[in-house]
């Protein structure tokens, strides 16, 4: 297997307040990663760090081995990594295959192929091409902001939180969406503050603790390891 | 002291709280803790007056405040401290605690002009009463300096000294320990503890540092998808399993 | 019925003529204002700029307004590019308002260079009376009014397919919607910026034109207009370019008509108020919605 | 001996008119270095000021309704109020949202003061204007009264300069300063941001009125095109951005130095052959405007930037704090 995506003790944070503190992991191609970690850990810090968004102070991000560290956002997008925000991650007042369309601005090649692709694996988006999609439910906004990261057919998706904000019913649609991507063979590697369901179709996890890696193993053993709990909840340390 | 009825503030489709209602009695330091997105800054920001709530009740001292503006609810002695520290950075740590006391004759355009001595007499006070919160925060040397050069803690330590220039009933404590090196949070937590003794402030905060929620709150609160999950001391919350479902995200809690 | 054709002669036709001439210029200021967040008072300059250079070719050509319209345009565009460039690429980091008090420096900077190229006296654009068509025994309607609403129409529907058809339309949409999007989507996002200039000056410079066509060149045509313009722009929503079409048409038709005597027999608003229209409009509108009835966005 | 004399009441209509700017830019300090307001029709309450004292100091005319002949210091009040009134009236709705809208508003509101001056014949005399507007000491022999009315200005300048010190120094002007530094921050500190806004903008106003009033006098003569926005509005920024804004000492010598420039060039300009008279004078607004350009983008702090008050030397001594309590 090869690591599609690998942060080697990396360190960075927003002005002179650091975030990180020299944080590794990485995607194997194939793989759905989750981290999860209390409030603060840094999770979403860790992923604007891959996407270029976050001045790096250490360590390396490598992309197939290829050292991107430190690579603006939209040169990181043209070396195929998407990225999918927590929030404002749709163009509301374009229609869902307009959203579609520009996910892949930087294509120079016909993406109908692509998009045809994407319209079967989520039906309801092929229905609602025409539709502004700022009209959509919760769940399908995701959907749209998801498709328009796969415009691209990334080496690799990355999701900031795709449930925070839903209900449990969509959150149920977003983690059954996230795997059929995945079973499309694009990696993923996502932050979840849902802990168990990302766990159940994650195939490792990573748990974030102030800034550095606490536990690292597969989706079960995380679910099943008692000092996660304590964790989130303190009373372990201190 | 404070009472939340049937609360909800929903963003166009999004439910960010719902139907939350708790209460805080006066004397209390009171945690607010839960998963992200469970509502917690969202309701914190309703009870400031910076969002208006879609429906619901928010009770202080007997009357529904719900719907004031900020500057309305601090003047009924509600004062809140944000997250993300919001120094005014261009402007010296002696002025960012200044300028927080209410009704500073100074504040008129006209007493400036016609009636000087009652400006400087006030100023004179509003200083001591600055420079003794300083002393209190023990960042007196820090005086003159620009806000804007202060390192995170430090800033978190003005908010904490802009809260003590005031009349303040309650306060709102938005991650108090948030970015903070473990020392100084230890600290943060002593200042607050000694706030409620010496002063008798009633606190509510938001924290995820469990340590910290720990040692200063009882009650503490729990929070999830918007609405209050359970109640009870730290020890209680530890113990309930739906807590930690709802931090791990379990189905519907 | 004598009232009914005066009132189509002298305050619909008009209006209508007025509205779509506001709405072109409309276009490119709710453009600006959507994807680069400010409000860009050297607008109307460059609709006077527009007319100047179309006076000249046709003193060079000698050829009819409008087929000098699409040169006329051009040059504008790539002027509106330069300005950007040199006024206010240097301010894309910094604060909104600083791009605000440039573009009120750009505006005199640009009338007084016409000023000074092209000195004060009105001109024309083409001289001699011509005849109305007469419909109905009664409506009287000028050739050039129809020259004008036409192209105003077909101006708006090539603007609406390169926005709903072209890949740079939908990116100029996509970052009106969220400049931060655009930038992790790839969107090259200076790129839709020099073509935002490149829509908003050509159009501004068609508006000018047509409304020189219409009266004359003159050179505070553009400020005396600037307002109108604005005011439709808020009306039909901040970033919202049908709306902005809509808004042009409205506050265009709202001056001429508030000239009609509603009541009685004497004008409703006295015509040397016909420019205060749009301002009170544009405060109405201010007051009760400002998101603009297409539902822009508010600041 | 008489080209002396000349240059000296040249120098005299020279500060009274950099005086009277002064007082404009001044005005625009409190707005736009204090407050943060953008305020693109400057020239609308200038209008209005002047015209408030056109019509209550002259004498009766079937021209123009007025002819009060009343006292210049109570016109000069009138003046004020006058124009701090349609400022609250034009800030009740602009102010709650982003300056963009304020500065369009503005323009508009200009707009509609010149349409109302120019069409409101019967109140205003239109585009002809009002006349033999009394200037105070204007009875006194020739050099003594230029000087007692540029004296009168240079009172007004110092008073208005010494009042906004006063004010920027004070708690007044520490909110203000921090409503432009952080206002969530403000607000949250209980401050009630829109009235604090409300009162910069409203104060600049009535300078703005005071500053029509005395044009109104010097010219002794108003007509709507005073309103105009190239040496009402324009310069003033030009003014403010280059001498230094939120820098009242910066506002007046901005106002004093670009007004100099303006009318020596005029000069210049106007001595060229009569072809070449009209183009310069274009030309010379374009170089007006570049200059405004180019300190925006190299000095966007002017000649004199702002400078915060010093912190108030404390009672007890700094080096050695009382201890905690």
């Amino acid at each position: 297997m090869s690591r599609v995506l690998e942060l080697d003790a990396v360190s960075g944070g927003y002005g002179d307040t650091e975030i990180l503190h020299g944080i590794n992991m990485h995607v194997e191609a194939g793989e759905i990663v989750v981290v999860i970690g209390p409030n603060g850990a840094g999770k979403s810090t860790a992923m604007k760090a891959v996407f270029g968004l976050l001045n790096l102070t250490a360590g390396s991000v490598r992309l197939d081995g290829v050292d991107i560290t430190n690579t603006p956002p939209s040169d990181v997008v043209k070396q195929g990594v998407c990225y999918v925000p927590q929030t404002n991650n749709i163009f509301a007042n374009l229609s869902v295959e307009e959203n579609l369309e520009m996910g892949a601005f930087v294509r120079n090649d016909d993406y109908r192929p692509q998009l045809e692709k994407i319209y079967q694996m989520f039906p309801p988006l092929r229905e609602k091409r025409q539709q502004a999609a700022g009209d959509l439910s919760g769940g399908q906004r995701q959907m749209v902001a998801m498709g328009k990261a796969l415009m691209l057919e990334p080496k690799i998706l990355l999701l900031d939180e795709p449930t925070a904000g839903l209900s449990p019913k969509y959150r149920g649609e977003i983690f059954s969406t996230v795997r059929t991507i995945n079973a499309a063979g694009v990696p993923i590697l996502m932050v979840e503050q849902n802990a168990k369901q990302a766990l159940g179709i994650a195939d490792r996890g990573y748990v974030l603790v102030d800034g550095s890696n606490s536990v690292m193993g597969t989706g079960q053993d995380l679910l099943n390891n008692p000092n996660v709990g304590e964790l989130f909840l303190g009373g372990g340390r201190a | 002291m404070l009472t939340v009825e049937n609360l909800c503030k929903h963003f166009g489709g999004l439910q960010a709280v719902h139907n939350c209602s708790f209460s805080i009695a006066e004397g209390t330091i009171t945690g607010l803790i839960g998963p992200n997105g469970a509502g917690k800054t969202t309701t914190f920001n309703m009870i400031a007056g910076e969002l208006t709530p879609t429906s619901g009740q928010i009770l202080f001292e007997g009357e529904n405040i719900a719907g004031l503006p900020t500057h309305e609810m601090f003047h009924r002695g509600i004062v809140r401290t944000f997250q993300i520290p919001h120094e005014l950075a261009q402007m010296t740590v002696l002025e960012n605690l200044m300028l927080v006391p209410p009704a500073q004759p100074g504040e008129r355009l006209w007493s400036n002009w016609f009636s000087r001595a009652t400006v400087n007499n006030r100023e004179k006070a509003v200083m001591e009463q600055a420079e003794d919160a300083l002393d209190f925060l023990s960042i007196y040397h820090l005086r003159d300096e620009l806000a804007g050069n202060l390192s995170g803690g430090q800033k978190k330590l003005l908010e904490l000294g802009r809260t003590m220039m005031t009349e303040a009933k309650l306060v709102l404590l938005d991650e108090p320990g948030a970015g903070v090196n473990p020392t100084l949070v230890l600290k943060i937590r002593d200042m607050i503890q000694r706030l409620k003794d010496e002063r008798g402030y009633t606190f509510c905060l938001i924290e995820h540092d469990m340590d910290m929620i720990g040692a200063l709150c009882d009650p503490v609160i729990v929070m999830a998808e918007g609405a209050v999950l359970m109640e009870g001391t730290m020890d209680d919350v530890r113990r309930d399993p739906r807590v930690l479902d709802a931090y791990l995200g379990g189905e519907a809690a | 019925m004598y009232a009914l054709y005066d009132f189509i002669n002298f305050h619909f036709i008009p209006g209508l003529v007025l509205g779509s001439i506001y709405a072109l210029g409309a276009i490119g200021v709710t453009l600006t204002f959507g994807i680069l967040r400010f409000a860009n008072f050297a607008h109307g300059e460059s609709m006077t700029l527009g007319a100047y250079i179309a006076w000249t070719l046709i003193t060079l050509t000698g050829w009819h307004p409008i087929a000098v319209l699409p040169l006329a345009m051009l040059i504008t565009a790539v002027v509106a590019v330069g300005i950007d460039r040199g006024f206010y690429k240097p301010f894309r980091a910094a604060p909104t308002i600083m791009l605000v008090i440039a573009s009120f420096g750009m505006m005199l900077m640009v009338r007084s260079a016409i000023q000074f190229s092209w000195g004060v006296q009105l001109k024309s654009l083409q001289s001699g009376i011509q005849q109305p068509l007469i419909l109905f025994d009664a409506i009287r309607i000028s050739p050039k009014h129809v020259v004008i609403v036409g192209a105003a129409l077909a101006l708006m529907v090539i603007i609406h397919l390169i926005l709903s058809r072209t890949k740079m339309g939908k990116a100029m949409r996509a970052m009106s919607d969220s400049p931060e999007l655009a930038k992790l989507t790839g969107i090259d996002t200076e790129q839709v910026i020099r073509n935002t200039w490149i829509i908003g000056g050509a159009l501004a410079a068609a508006a000018g034109v047509l409304l020189a066509y219409d009266t004359h060149v003159e050179t505070m045509m553009g400020f005396q207009v600037l307002l109108p313009v604005f005011a439709a722009a808020i009306l039909g929503g901040i970033g919202k370019p049908y709306g902005a079409m809509i808004g042009g048409l409205i506050i265009g038709l709202a001056e001429e008509l508030a000239t009609y005597p509603w009541i009685g027999d004497t004008p409703l608003v006295s015509p040397g108020y016909k420019a205060g229209v749009a301002f009170v409009l544009m405060i109405g509108i201010l007051l009760w919605r400002p998101s603009g009835i297409m539902r822009g966005r508010t600041f | 001996m008489d080209a002396l004399y000349g240059y000296s009441l040249y120098f005299v209509s020279l500060l009274t008119m950099g005086g009277i700017y002064a007082v404009l830019c001044l005005g625009l300090n409190v707005q736009w270095g204090f407050a943060g307001l953008f305020n693109a029709g400057i020239g609308g309450f200038f209008a209005i000021g002047a015209y408030a004292t056109a019509l209550l100091t002259t004498a009766p005319s079937a021209r123009h309704i007025g002819g009060f002949e009343i006292n210049t210091l109570v016109a000069y009040g009138v003046s004020m109020l006058a124009a701090g009134l349609v400022a609250w009236g034009v800030g009740k709705v602009c102010l709650r949202l982003r300056s963009d809208y304020l500065a369009i508003a503005t323009i508009g509101a200009a707009e509609v003061v010149r349409l109302i001056f120019k069409n409101e014949t019967d109140v205003t005399n239109g585009p002809r204007g009002v006349s033999a507007i009394p200037k105070p000491f204007e009875t006194l022999p020739e050099p003594w009264n230029h000087i007692a009315f540029l004296a009168i200005v240079l009172a007004a300048v110092a008073i208005a300069y010494w009042a906004l010190q006063i004010a920027q120094r004070s708690p007044w002007g520490r909110v203000m300063t921090a409503i432009r530094e952080n206002e969530p921050a403000v607000r949250a500190a209980g401050k009630d941001v829109e009235r604090f806004r409300m009162e910069g903008f409203v104060l600049g106003a009535m300078l703005m009125g005071l500053a029509g009033a005395f044009m109104s006098q010097y010219l002794k003569f108003v007509d709507p095109n005073l309103s105009d926005p190239l040496t009402a509005t324009f310069l003033v920024w030009v003014m403010l951005v280059v001498g230094g804004s939120a820098n009242n000492k910066g506002a007046v010598l901005g106002a004093v130095l670009i007004w100099t420039l303006w009318s020596a060039s005029e000069i210049v300009t106007g001595s060229l052959p009569d072809e070449w008279a009209v183009r310069t004078a274009y030309a010379r607004i374009f170089l007006i405007g570049l200059m405004l350009q180019i300190f925006l983008q190299k000095y966007p702090l002017g000649i004199f930037p702002e400078k915060r008050p010093r912190p108030p030397r404390s009672e007890r001594d700094a080096n050695a704090p009382v201890g905690s309590k």
